[in-house]
């Protein structure tokens, strides 16, 4: 407890500010020696499955990269609203800390071309970070979670709402157990028209609970299904540890139990995640039916962040004490910072002479002000009318205002 | 042409839709979609389609609404066949994710979707769960979803049709109590609109609305009242949402008599809502409704018979009122 | 007695009854079933009935609704808290099992269960699935089961007592948007009963009937009409299951004049089945109808505060009624 | 085809009648020989356990074979009535085949004593053989399943809905999903109370793919529930085989994935059954938690039988053409009712001494008198009044008639 308060305190002292990608790691850099190897995250041993993200030409590589970054600096800039903006209204579900889930698995998908031929991504209440790496225009983005008229949803979905089927994104759902059954209901409709697309869900380990996951799993593999379900096991859903209510240390053997092929990968390497995702794309694609991935990763923020937020104050947005003191140990959190997606996916680029270093950190320059602008011009974005919350409840017309009598 | 069984009537309105569009698929569970007529060919979509389009599942109504739903969403016209035990195990899915998504995305779900969903036909002898009539409330009440009840095979094809060229999501409830039923039917694919109430007989002395399963009694009961020389106004609802509210206004503006017959629970009974929509409306109105009382359907034949609203309930409730 | 907020007066009645039976059970998911109040000491049910008794769950709300209705027939009293996110997936194992059991076993299923179901408040900025407050007529055409919507903490406490000292199963609605409500609330426990309105306040020109997350703008509309010079009497539901028809029939009877507020969609809401009662026993009635529209709320602000209503719609409404 | 139209002749051709337990057997006397050992079913082997049963004593181990005969010939009464009494209104979800699993399982479990003390059973839309097992008084469930007033239930829920909570039979549930899940519930309560008993749930394989399945294993393992699942594996659900919609031989593996003890049983042996369910029962009164017994068995006739049936037609009630033509190869039934639970079971008996051959027909000649006359009460009481359907809806009076408006 006192730990926190100390950590607290040195954290609003600190003037919120976006000109660190990770001045929330800071805290990390203070304590991190004291991080025991037997803590850290062990992941179950992975095949060697390199060679397929070692193919992969510079360009895309690179994307991978900017794609991370884009994640990691949208949320750092929305963040940097919440505490400071008074006007700003977004809220979100932070992915930071999971960015390299989404990033290596819409790597391996077709996101572009004619809506009956890509891939079509499910995603969750936390979407911001599928959304970007599936390639939805960020601009609309942000003006969709700002409530504007010209936002990707015209103001009315929001961000567990974000939807843009133009690149198979079909959307968010709020909702914990609906989205993977859907998805497979798109994963049998591709199957029925001989379609060689795949349909992709993101859900997080709370899924594993609901009675969805099994009727997902098992009818996937009746029907051999082009589904891969990538399930985000950050370790806890909104204040209670997976193992509370999943008897399996890898909720991959819940699914290998049906003869479905299940594998675990390390989420803070995209590498291993793009790895596990193209093996499963090509599964699928050739009518070899559905793969689970599960990817062992972290958030780092507070299950959610809301506008209005004071920093310091409820970990914003640094830790969540609340969140921390009942259930994240302060410690676990701080490990698996240093084990960044970011960090991680620039030291392969450099390593693979991809990319020199410098032109990795002057990448990130770009792409931070890239989401400055779309920050910029999203927020000047008109307001809704009122009036047009009666359209799109049937593909015509509008219905009725019945709030006058 | 011909006279057509509700079940044939109604694969023939598949049949067509399946062979327009390769890509639709149709979900079924334990009623094969098979259907047979004097002097017509056979359907049967399974063997006619194949078993990729055409999928018989699990017991698991809650994966077979959500699949169909993930269908249409990837670009696939698709149907579905919910049997009666299963009636509201979609609901929802049907009401927090398919109603709402539409508008959620600001237009952008699309979702040609059809749950065809059983109702018992309150039939007696087995109790509660396999007796209920209570679903067209329910799924009523959800906004972004059209929900139909067509009463006779004619219009069981064509809101068939309706429902399944229709880019909104369509609940269509079929009260298997009707199987029965027979009709001249045309072969040809027509559709019968998804927003518009049928007059089913003309009259200015009172006006009777039901819908699905309560139609033949109501029918009935007004051929008994007409013999008596009351001018009986009947309105078939046929479509819950959204409901015809012009029909009914028009006929209850010159009958200023209201009687609503449901063989759902009372309260929050259709006919609730077609009171308040005519009483809003209209001044001066003398209402009755005549429904399921607020109790499950009990087993015994005795008990449920004299519980379910019948063509003699309807009768007497019209003398009272006019 | 003391000023308590909404969540401290239920938990104290929850606390109550769990002392006094040491079988009843409370199973949670997101909301530890804790509350403190000041000067009052901090209740947590889970450090003071232990883990055995008090169980926080995985995501799965299926489990919780019929784990509790289990327990109830194994002879536990049980209650569970369902987060608004999941109102509606409890849905189908109440209206197919829990409403039927009793009638289905001629009197002999014995279900001591209390469902505490979250409705959102109508939050703006969530859209459709976070916002929505249409459970309450699902939940209220159920049969079998008794279905409340407090709107006061005094309330909330004194229904909290008789839903879990029922025979009956209870569907307890908990509009949290009126979470921040404070008032003073007696110390011991006592009964509201489950089957009884409350006039909130008397008048003869028009009768205001509503419920739950609608009842603070109702009565802010009522003061500014009274304050007009309008005879305004404003009824608070508080029960939809069984409704309180003579007390609406008494006082429309009276006033003759009816104005409906929901929060929830217009077709089918509460209000609809209000108005049929009344109208069916009392004649020559003027009534209006203020509902969200039969859309699913949008996330934003602009146009979710303009479809829900509030004060203003009331009072403009009440005008054009008298 | 040809096979089966013969055999339905010759069905037609006797007079239906209850001379006979096993009247619809007689087919299989004719074509017996032809099954080859090859085709009869095989069960996982199972550990010797029957020290179990072999500590019974004589009463016990004759109680449990008077059982069988009871659910037998309740059924073959009843079936008779279908076949030859116009008046007669009930109907049934034929258990016959299936008897040793109920028998064997209640046969290990607490039936009297207080409410607060006996196991409770949680049965399915196949409800009679549990009910006549736990003990349910037979003459009034007779009268129950024909609607009348004196019934069980007072006539409120016949076939699917009888319960009688006072010998710990919680009762029928016509759905397939929630019968288990609420069963859980049960045994939650009594690990929170603090209670030795146990909560027994019998599902058919039909349940397997409902999404409850998951809930109820999930949870029961997580909280170290003392339930028993009872899978009654009679290989078809109404119309399909349960492979169609399972992707395990033995449904019993999907239970062990969630780390419950599960095992798989001869269903037409009752010794094997009550051993099982002995070690189920020892291991929830002692804390231990759940277990999945999956019992392979058959149901001999038609997915269910109705009043009016005609003998021979639609196989009312030997076989089911419609079923078989379809989905259940007449050899395999034909197989099936050569490992029949009453003769398996007297053969015990008798190999163990427990009961000389003649005292064994002699008691099945005791049984079916007491089920006759079980019938000739029931059939004899009076009906239901009208009126009393407004009752039972809440614990206290009656609701409002709105039939009349
Ligand atoms: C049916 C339902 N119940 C409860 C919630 C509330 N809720 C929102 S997110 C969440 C936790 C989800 O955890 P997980 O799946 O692990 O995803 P994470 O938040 O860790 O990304 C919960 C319980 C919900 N959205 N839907
Ligand atoms: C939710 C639901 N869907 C469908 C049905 C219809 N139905 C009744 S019994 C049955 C088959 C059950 O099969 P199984 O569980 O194997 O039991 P069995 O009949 O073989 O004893 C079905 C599908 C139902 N009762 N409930
Ligand atoms: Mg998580
Ligand atoms: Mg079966």
């Amino acid at each position: 407890m006192k730990d926190i308060d100390r950590n607290l305190v040195r954290m609003s002292e600190e003037a919120p500010s976006s000109d660190s990608r990770r001045n929330f790691l800071k805290l990390a850099a203070f304590t991190g020696a004291a991080v025991s190897v037997a803590r850290r995250p062990a992941f179950a041993v992975q095949k060697e499955m390199t060679f397929f993200a070692k193919d992969l030409s510079d360009e895309k590589l690179i994307d991978m990269y900017r794609t991370i970054l884009k994640i990691r600096w949208h949320e750092r800039t929305q963040a940097d609203e919440m505490l400071t903006n008074t006007e700003y209204r977004g809220y979100n579900h932070f992915y930071a800390g999971q960015e390299a889930v989404a990033t290596g698995v819409c790597a391996a998908l077709r996101n572009d071309g004619p809506f009956e031929q890509i891939d079509l991504v499910y995603s969750s209440h936390r979407p911001s970070g599928h959304a970007i790496a599936k390639g939805v225009d960020i601009p609309t983005m942000v003006a969709e979670m700002d409530f504007r008229a010209t936002g990707m949803n015209g103001g009315y979905g929001a961000e567990m709402h974000i939807s843009d089927p133009s690149v198979g994104f079909i959307g968010a759902d709020g909702m914990i157990g609906p989205a993977p059954v859907i998805a497979s209901g798109s994963a049998f409709a591709m199957r029925a028209r001989g379609s060689d697309q795949v349909a992709v869900v993101f859900a997080g380990d709370g899924n594993y609970a609901a009675p969805h996951f099994h009727s997902t799993l098992n009818n996937a593999r009746l029907l051999d299904l082009p589904l891969i379900y990538v399930c985000e096991n950050n370790l806890y859903h909104q204040y209670a540890h997976y193992r509370l209510s999943c008897p399996h240390d890898d909720i991959a053997s819940a699914a290998a139990a049906y003869g479905i092929p299940a594998v675990t990968v390390d989420g803070q390497d995209v590498v291993q995640v793009y790895n596990a995702a193209k093996d499963a794309v090509d599964r699928a694609r050739a009518g070899e039916g559905p793969t689970f991935i599960e990817a062992k990763t972290y958030r780092y923020y507070n299950h959610w962040g809301a506008p209005g937020a004071e920093a310091g104050k409820l970990g914003a947005f640094g830790y969540d004490p609340l969140a921390i003191t009942s259930f994240r140990p302060e410690r676990e959190l701080r490990a698996w910072m240093q084990r960044d997606p970011v960090d991680i996916s620039r030291a392969i680029l450099v390593d693979w002479g991809v990319l020199e270093e410098q032109a990795a950190l002057d990448m990130e320059d770009e792409i931070k002000a890239e989401i400055r602008e779309a920050f910029d011009w999203a927020l000047a974005q008109p307001l809704c009318k009122p009036e047009d919350g009666l359209k799109h409840v049937f593909a015509e017309g509008a219905v009725a205002a019945r709030q006058f009598g | 042409m011909a006279q057509k069984s509700w079940m044939y009537a109604v694969l023939e309105a598949v049949q067509h839709e399946m062979q327009q569009d390769p890509a639709m698929t149709w979900i079924f569970e334990l009623t094969p979609p098979v259907a047979s007529n004097p002097g017509k060919p056979v359907i049967n979509l399974e063997t006619e389609f194949g078993r990729k389009r055409v999928v018989n599942t699990g017991i698991d109504e809650n994966w077979m609404a959500s699949a169909v739903l993930g269908a249409g969403l990837s670009g696939s016209k698709s149907a579905t066949y919910i049997p009666y035990q299963g009636a509201l195990i979609p609901f929802e899915v049907i009401q927090n994710v398919a109603g709402k998504l539409r508008l959620m995305t600001g237009g952008k779900a699309s979702m040609p979707v059809v749950w065809v969903i059983e109702m018992t036909g309150q039939t007696p002898g087995f109790a509660g769960q396999h007796s209920c009539y209570e679903e067209d409330s329910y799924y009523m009440h959800i906004p972004g979803v059209r929900t139909v009840i067509p009463s006779t095979p004619y219009d069981a094809k064509g809101l068939m049709h309706a429902a399944l060229r229709s880019p909104d999501p369509v609940v269509y409830l079929y009260p298997a109590g009707l199987r029965t039923l027979t009709e001249e039917v045309p072969d040809e694919p027509y559709e019968v609109p998804l927003n518009k109430a049928a007059v089913r007989m003309e009259g200015s002395d009172l006006t009777i609305v039901s819908s699905g399963g309560g139609m033949p009694g109501v029918l009935e009961a007004a051929e008994t009242l007409k013999a008596d020389g009351m001018g009986v106004e009947v309105i078939d609802l046929r479509t819950l949402k959204e409901m015809d509210t012009d029909t009914l206004v028009n006929s209850v503006g010159k009958t200023k008599r209201l009687l609503t017959v449901d063989q759902s629970y009372y309260t929050l009974c259709p006919g609730a809502e077609v009171i308040a929509r005519v009483v809003e409306n209209v001044d001066g109105v003398k209402v009755k409704r005549v429904a399921f009382p607020d109790a499950p359907p009990p087993a015994s034949p005795e008990m449920f018979l004299w519980m379910r609203p019948d063509a003699q309930n309807v009768v007497e409730a019209a003398r009272g009122l006019v």
